[in-house]
């Protein structure tokens, strides 16, 4: 049973990683109200911050520095993130709609091809990440891991705690508005340069986040972990959400027991020649459904149709 | 209120401060055609006025301009007195100008409560702190916000659909959440685009009534374009009549509807 | 003064081809303000259909291998065609048609979708392994005098000059594939351009792009206009692929996705909507990536993709509608 | 309708639990647990459970299959032998590291293998090495050459030589044999494989005199080399060397055409693939790569392997199906000294082989755990290889 709870944990890190990454999505898309395409953009930002910073650990260095760099590590990366999201707070006031998604994905793909080509980020094939954190190996593998599960599944919902109340609250409410008709909000004395600041200041921050955690647990980063699909599913995961926190954290579970079930040959049941053909398909039959899901419901699993809510 | 709609002009004598809005030639160019040329217009706190015209009139341009929608190509705005030269349409808010619109623009992803106390003015800037904090005064302005946005609605009718949300309203009662968020606004002047349009009767008197009773306990200047004279009749101190971006009368009610029929070639009397 | 000429030749033969498949996206778009992800999927098909009428051994008709060559290449811009108009036209019915009225940031992600599912399609109907494209084209020479006293091949370079009487195109390469890929090219885009510009449907199919309320007045139904607009993107696309294939010799089904991405930022550049601008915007990538590769040492041409996404930043900035683009009215 | 809040939240804690317990309820049905050796039906031998992650698909799609396919040819013969029964499963990872770190997990944690084939490429080898020394399951690949691969602790070990070695051999062969004094270099500098084999050629090949005149880059999968092509026709350099995958040279031979002609050509054994004819249309003339045998070698051994490979698969064994058959021979050689069957002890059998005669040559791990080996340097013609030397360590 052992090597489950393993299984189990470790996906699980990699799920609240991706919860704390969606509520960062949320913010600037639910939130803000901007078409983003390039949040992945933000993660690698946190992430080769916390990589970059994790290796100056000296060799034999004493926990107590190891605290100190990985403490180092998340604010600097977080702090870039916030940095990258302040930047684009200039061109999303004159884009619109599909220019400014334009806008996003091209900075986050002009941060990763910068990344790709300059050999001391490791260029295409990504750096190593200095284990500041205790390694998880022999035998305490699995209290180690544990301890990691924990820390990360508090990270993300307190993340998404945080998310909902700040929806709740009035400057939710007020980006919420500024979203929906920019006009009528402003009409109404609703000043969306601050709102906007703050918004993005918190979505990239999460997003950076989710880089540096990502980062020390997975001990490796390359540019191939922030491309253009994996900043297009976390969208999906929050449009198909309702852009609310806890709609997403509904999505973000559905779609990952639908990908886990279909790679696990439906946890087994099917096994021989379907379970086979279930695997080799699985991609194609995620898209499709995923498709279909959109087309079903294009606001939001729980949200009826009628009640329109789109930046 | 007795059944029929009797002319009955709320008497409030027209104070000698300065007028709570003010244009003077207000000029608007689309492409080379003049959508409002040299309109000079005030209003004295505590009065209503009217404005009638054809469609494309100007008459909705003039009351994007008088809300800092859309900049004058040539002219200037004043609020309370102040000149506004450009500025945004929050800024106009803040001075103390609110408005309604005449395509509905509430906001679908909010409550109907929320989208009335979004309009409420709020001194202080927010903060990421205080938003995800909320201490007791955070929490306390809260309350005291949903109390006054309760009251509003109260007026309107429409306290029972607090925490509904718009796709669940008809359009009579949309345009009623409409007019309670511009109130919500606390300003010196409502304009008002076509308020009525779409109402049935009763809504309409209900309207009616809400205006009438604003404009007498909170001394709220009025401006509302519209195209049913029966409401203007019961309600306006003054009417305008814009036709191809100018004024072509001004005056009381009566006389400036008269002069629409005379032009028109009906027989009055 | 030859290594310029070829390196030109071959930023332009690149930059037609991105060219080919940004009027694509430009025309849908336009269209119906849609960015169509799955665009680079047809370019992937129209390689695959050509791929396999080029290997067909039933085109033998006439004798000389001029003429076997000849038919091959007709057959196959037929095929790549067909192809990717079909499947473009497909995705448009199953996948497009009822959400892109509901709501933008949904149809978007359905794009990316079924571009997903083409590729795991084509992993699966293509089989996953990459596939040389069959040399299709003997090395034609056609020489003729005038042209080739004029350009004095330079010591040790073997070069070959190709002339079709019709388009006095020169394109100066080791193997007839470039000279043949250049001819098609050179056709496709002005058929492309022909079409939009000049014939009725063309003249529908921008009315509809730019104010499908007035043109729906006038009688235009825009329906069938957008679909219209789908296969012909899908075609051109489709025989991209093909030529793309042709020169470069390997077909995968992850083909597509770097070329359309960089055909995306052609066609913004270019200003979205407008074919020529879609042309005139692949001819400037693709010469920029050829010759900064050329021209700049080892290690810093690596970032000419940087440099590209960089002007799509510049471009979006300072003139979202990109160099002939003009304003969109709200979505239809 | 109020918006939903609460309702929503119970029903996707249902979701959020039920991927992971769902594992669970597949862990329940394997009845052999993993540290007891199960008797193998057929006779004395002991059973022990394998797991293949390959690429048998993207740019080093052959690599994966072929070494596949020798793997399966060399699991036949064993089981028939009987002495150890090897049950495989088999999993692609597209030539992507991520995805070869989540199999890697999963066919250790849900599939419960004892050892673990692969990964195939030196970058997947290179991202999941310090997953495999925390699950602490032995893992040896057949084709990753890269130095840093075995690096990475105790439990990572391999059947080819190393870049290092190879790089050595392709640079004495320039040199000594072929005489050049000046080369130019073609990396893919999005392949760790590229870049370590490249350095290593360049060190030597200037220890022994000679001149790197330029070098160049491109990235696993770009389609177009033209520019490439004409830029590298400029050189002055009497040898190209590319330590790049067959799927990008097929590509860039075949856009060369006779650009190239004047130059020698000089690659890695991640040239050694049918694909690479294909893909180039046989446009390859004056090219030598080192490889890991050769297919026209008179050596009894390597010429059964090869007719029993022809005879299975009716196509021409590369390095790659060697050296899959090899990897099979040296789980064999390893189980049957063993003492247990758990993993820690299946490891220490495979760092302690010796002397094992496989179709590639003599193997022996050294204290890297990587396979001492001599390199065989052979001509590639346009449809085939031919034997042309052999270069020891």
């Amino acid at each position: 049973m052992a090597l489950l709870a393993d299984y189990i944990l470790t996906h699980l890190v990699y799920l609240s990683i991706l919860v704390i990454f969606a509520a960062g999505v949320v913010v600037l898309y639910g939130l803000a109200g901007v078409f983003t395409l390039g949040h992945q953009g933000f993660m690698a930002i946190g992430a080769y911050f916390a990589a970059g910073i994790a290796c100056l650990m000296p060799a034999g260095g004493s926990p107590i520095l190891a605290a100190a760099l990985l403490v180092a590590s998340v604010i600097a990366g977080v702090g870039g993130a916030v940095a990258g999201g302040l930047l684009l707070t200039g061109p999303s006031v004159r884009l619109r709609g599909d220019y400014m998604a334009l806008a996003t994905l091209a900075f986050a793909e002009i941060l990763v091809a910068l990344i790709r080509n300059t050999e001391a980020l490791g260029g295409m094939r990504g750096l190593d990440v200095a284990s500041l954190l205790p390694r998880a190996s022999g035998s305490a593998r699995l209290p180690i891991l544990g301890t990691y599960a924990l820390a990360s599944v508090a990270m993300a919902a307190g993340a998404v705690l945080a998310v909902q109340r700040l929806g709740r609250s009035r400057l939710g409410i007020a980006l919420r508005a500024l979203r929906d008709d920019e006009l009528a909000a402003r009409s109404m004395g609703l000043e969306n340069r601050r709102a906007r600041l703050i918004s993005f200041t918190m979505g990239a921050g999460l997003c950076g986040l989710a880089g540096c955690l990502y980062a020390h647990f997975s001990g490796h980063v390359s540019p191939r972990d922030f491309g253009f699909v994996q900043g297009a599913m976390v969208l999906l995961y929050v449009v198909l959400g309702g852009s609310t926190a806890v709609g997403t954290v509904c999505a973000v579970a559905v779609v990952y027991f639908l990908d886990e079930g279909l790679k696990l040959r439906c946890f087994g049941l099917l096994t021989g020649g379907l379970g086979d053909a279930l695997v080799n398909w699985k991609d194609a039959i995620l898209a499709g459904l995923l498709i279909a899901l959109l087309a079903w419901r294009p606001y939001g699993l729980l949200t009826a149709n009628r009640l329109r809510s789109e930046p | 209120m007795s059944g029929a709609l009797e002319p009955e002009r709320p008497h409030t004598e027209l104070s000698h401060e300065p007028p709570v809005l003010a244009g003077s030639r207000l000029t608007k160019f689309y492409g080379g055609v003049a959508a409002l040329e040299r309109v000079s217009l005030e209003i004295p706190p505590g009065e209503v006025i009217g404005v009638v015209g054809a469609n494309g009139a100007g008459k909705s341009t003039l009351l994007n301009l008088l809300t800092g929608a859309i900049r004058p190509d040539d002219g200037e705005v004043y609020v309370g007195g102040r000149p506004m030269n450009g500025q945004s349409p929050a800024a106009f808010a803040h001075a103390g100008v609110a408005r309604t619109f005449q395509k509905l623009r509430l906001f679908p992803s909010l409550t109907i409560l929320e989208n009335v106390c979004v309009a409420m003015p709020s001194t202080e800037r927010w903060s990421l702190r205080s938003a995800l904090l909320r201490g007791r005064s955070e929490v306390g302005r809260e309350e005291d916000e949903r109390a006054r946005g309760l009251a509003l609605l109260r007026l309107v009718g429409l306290e029972d659909r607090a925490k509904h949300l718009i796709g669940n309203l008809t359009y009579g009662q949309r345009r009623l959440v409409e007019l309670a968020r511009a109130l919500a606004r606390e300003a010196s002047v409502v304009l008002l685009d076509e308020p009525a349009a779409g109402m049935n009767a009763n809504e309409e008197r209900q309207l009616c009534d809400v205006l009438i009773r604003i404009n007498q306990a909170r001394h709220l200047a009025l401006l509302i374009v519209e195209h049913r004279w029966a409401l203007l009749r019961r309600m306006a101190h003054r009417a305008l009549w814009l036709s191809d971006g100018r004024v072509v009368q001004e005056g009381a009610p009566e006389s400036v509807f008269a002069a629409i029929l005379d032009s028109a070639g009906v027989i009055t009397r | 003064m030859s290594y310029l000429l070829t390196q030109l030749g071959n930023g332009l033969m690149l930059g037609c081809m991105y060219g080919l498949i940004a009027v694509g996206f430009s025309l849908v778009y336009g269209v119906a303000r849609l960015m169509n992800f799955a665009h680079g999927e047809f370019f992937m098909v129209g390689a695959y259909g050509a791929l396999f009428s080029a290997e067909l051994p039933l085109w033998r008709w006439g004798n000389g291998a001029g003429a076997t060559m000849f038919w091959t290449l007709v057959i196959s811009v037929l095929v790549s065609a067909a192809s990717g108009a079909l499947v473009s036209v497909l995705v448009e019915r199953l996948a497009y048609r009822r959400i892109r009225r509901v709501s933008r940031t949904a149809t978007f992600l359905v794009a990316v979708g079924a571009s997903i599912l083409l590729q795991q399609i084509g992993f699966k109907v293509f089989s996953a392994s990459p596939r040389g494209f069959p040399d299709v084209c003997t090395p034609v020479v056609v020489a003729a005098p005038t042209l080739s006293g004029w350009l004095q091949p330079s010591a040790g370079l073997p070069c070959e000059v190709a002339v079709t009487s019709q388009l006095q195109a020169v394109a100066l390469s080791p193997s007839g594939t470039s000279a043949v890929t250049f001819v098609v090219l050179a056709f496709a885009v002005w058929g492309a351009l022909f079409f939009v510009l000049r014939t009725d449907t063309g003249l529908a199919i921008r009315a509809v792009s730019i104010d499908e309320k007035s043109a729906r007045s006038v009688g235009i139904r825009p329906q069938p206009a957008i679909v219209i607009t789908f296969a012909v993107g899908g075609a051109l696309a489709g025989i991209a692929g093909f030529l793309w294939s042709l020169r470069y010799g390997g077909v995968q089904p992850l083909m597509g996705f770097i070329p359309g991405v960089k055909a995306f930022v052609a066609a913004v550049i270019g200003g979205v909507g407008s074919v020529t601008g879609a042309l005139v915007g692949g001819l400037l990538l693709g010469l920029l990536e050829t010759l900064s590769f050329a021209y700049l040492p080892g290690e810093v041409s690596g970032y000419r993709d940087a440099v590209t996404l960089l002007l799509l930043l510049v471009f979006l900035l300072i003139r979202p509608l990109g160099l002939l683009g003009r304003q969109f009215g709200e979505a239809a | 309708m109020v918006r939903p809040r609460w309702k929503a939240l119970v029903g996707s804690l249902g979701f959020f639990l039920l991927p992971l317990l769902g594992a669970g309820c597949r862990q329940e049905q394997q009845p052999v647990s993993r540290n007891e050796g199960a008797v193998d039906p057929a006779g004395s031998g002991k059973s022990v459970r394998l797991g293949a992650v390959l690429s048998l698909t993207g740019p080093a799609g052959t690599m994966g299959g072929e070494s596949l396919n020798g793997l399966k040819l060399a699991i036949e013969d064993i089981n028939a032998r009987g002495k150890v029964h090897l049950d495989l499963r088999v999993y692609d990872d597209k030539t992507d590291p991520n995805e070869a770190a989540k199999l890697i997990q999963q066919v250790v944690q849900v599939d419960r293998v004892q050892a673990i084939v692969g990964p195939s490429t030196s970058p997947n080898c290179l991202r999941t090495g310090r997953l495999i020394q925390d699950l602490a399951v032995p893992a040896m690949t057949p084709t990753a050459t890269n130095a840093g691969v075995t690096q990475s602790g105790e439990y990572m070990s391999r059947v080819c030589f190393i870049d290092p070695f190879q790089g050595e051999a392709l640079a004495q062969f320039a040199r000594k044999d072929l005489g050049f004094r000046s080369a130019e270099l073609i990396v893919d500098k999005a392949n760790d494989y590229s870049v370590g084999l490249a350095d290593s050629f360049r060190s030597t090949f200037k220890k022994l005199g000679g001149e790197i005149v330029g070098e160049m880059t491109y990235s696993t999968g770009d389609a177009d080399f033209a520019a490439l092509i004409a830029k590298a026709a400029r050189s002055e350099a009497q040898v190209l060397v590319i330590p790049g995958w067959y799927s990008d040279v097929g590509l860039m031979l075949r856009q060369a055409g006779r650009k190239w002609d004047k130059f020698t050509l000089l690659g890695g054994d991640a040239w050694d693939s049918p694909q690479l004819f294909e893909l180039s249309g046989g446009n390859i003339h004056n090219a030598y790569i080192s490889t890991h045998y050769a297919v026209d070698e008179p050596n009894p051994r390597v010429q059964g392997f090869v007719n029993r490979y022809i005879k299975v698969y009716k196509l021409k064994p590369g390095g790659f199906a060697a050296l899959g058959y090899d990897t099979g021979l040296a789980f064999e050689d390893a189980i049957l000294r063993a003492k247990s069957l758990t993993p820690a002890a299946i490891k220490d059998a495979i760092n302690s082989i010796r002397g094992l005669q496989g179709v590639t040559g003599e193997i022996t791990l050294n204290s890297n755990r990587d396979a001492v080996k001599p390199a065989t340097i052979v001509e590639v013609l346009p449809n085939g290889y031919r034997f042309k030397t052999r270069i020891s360590g």
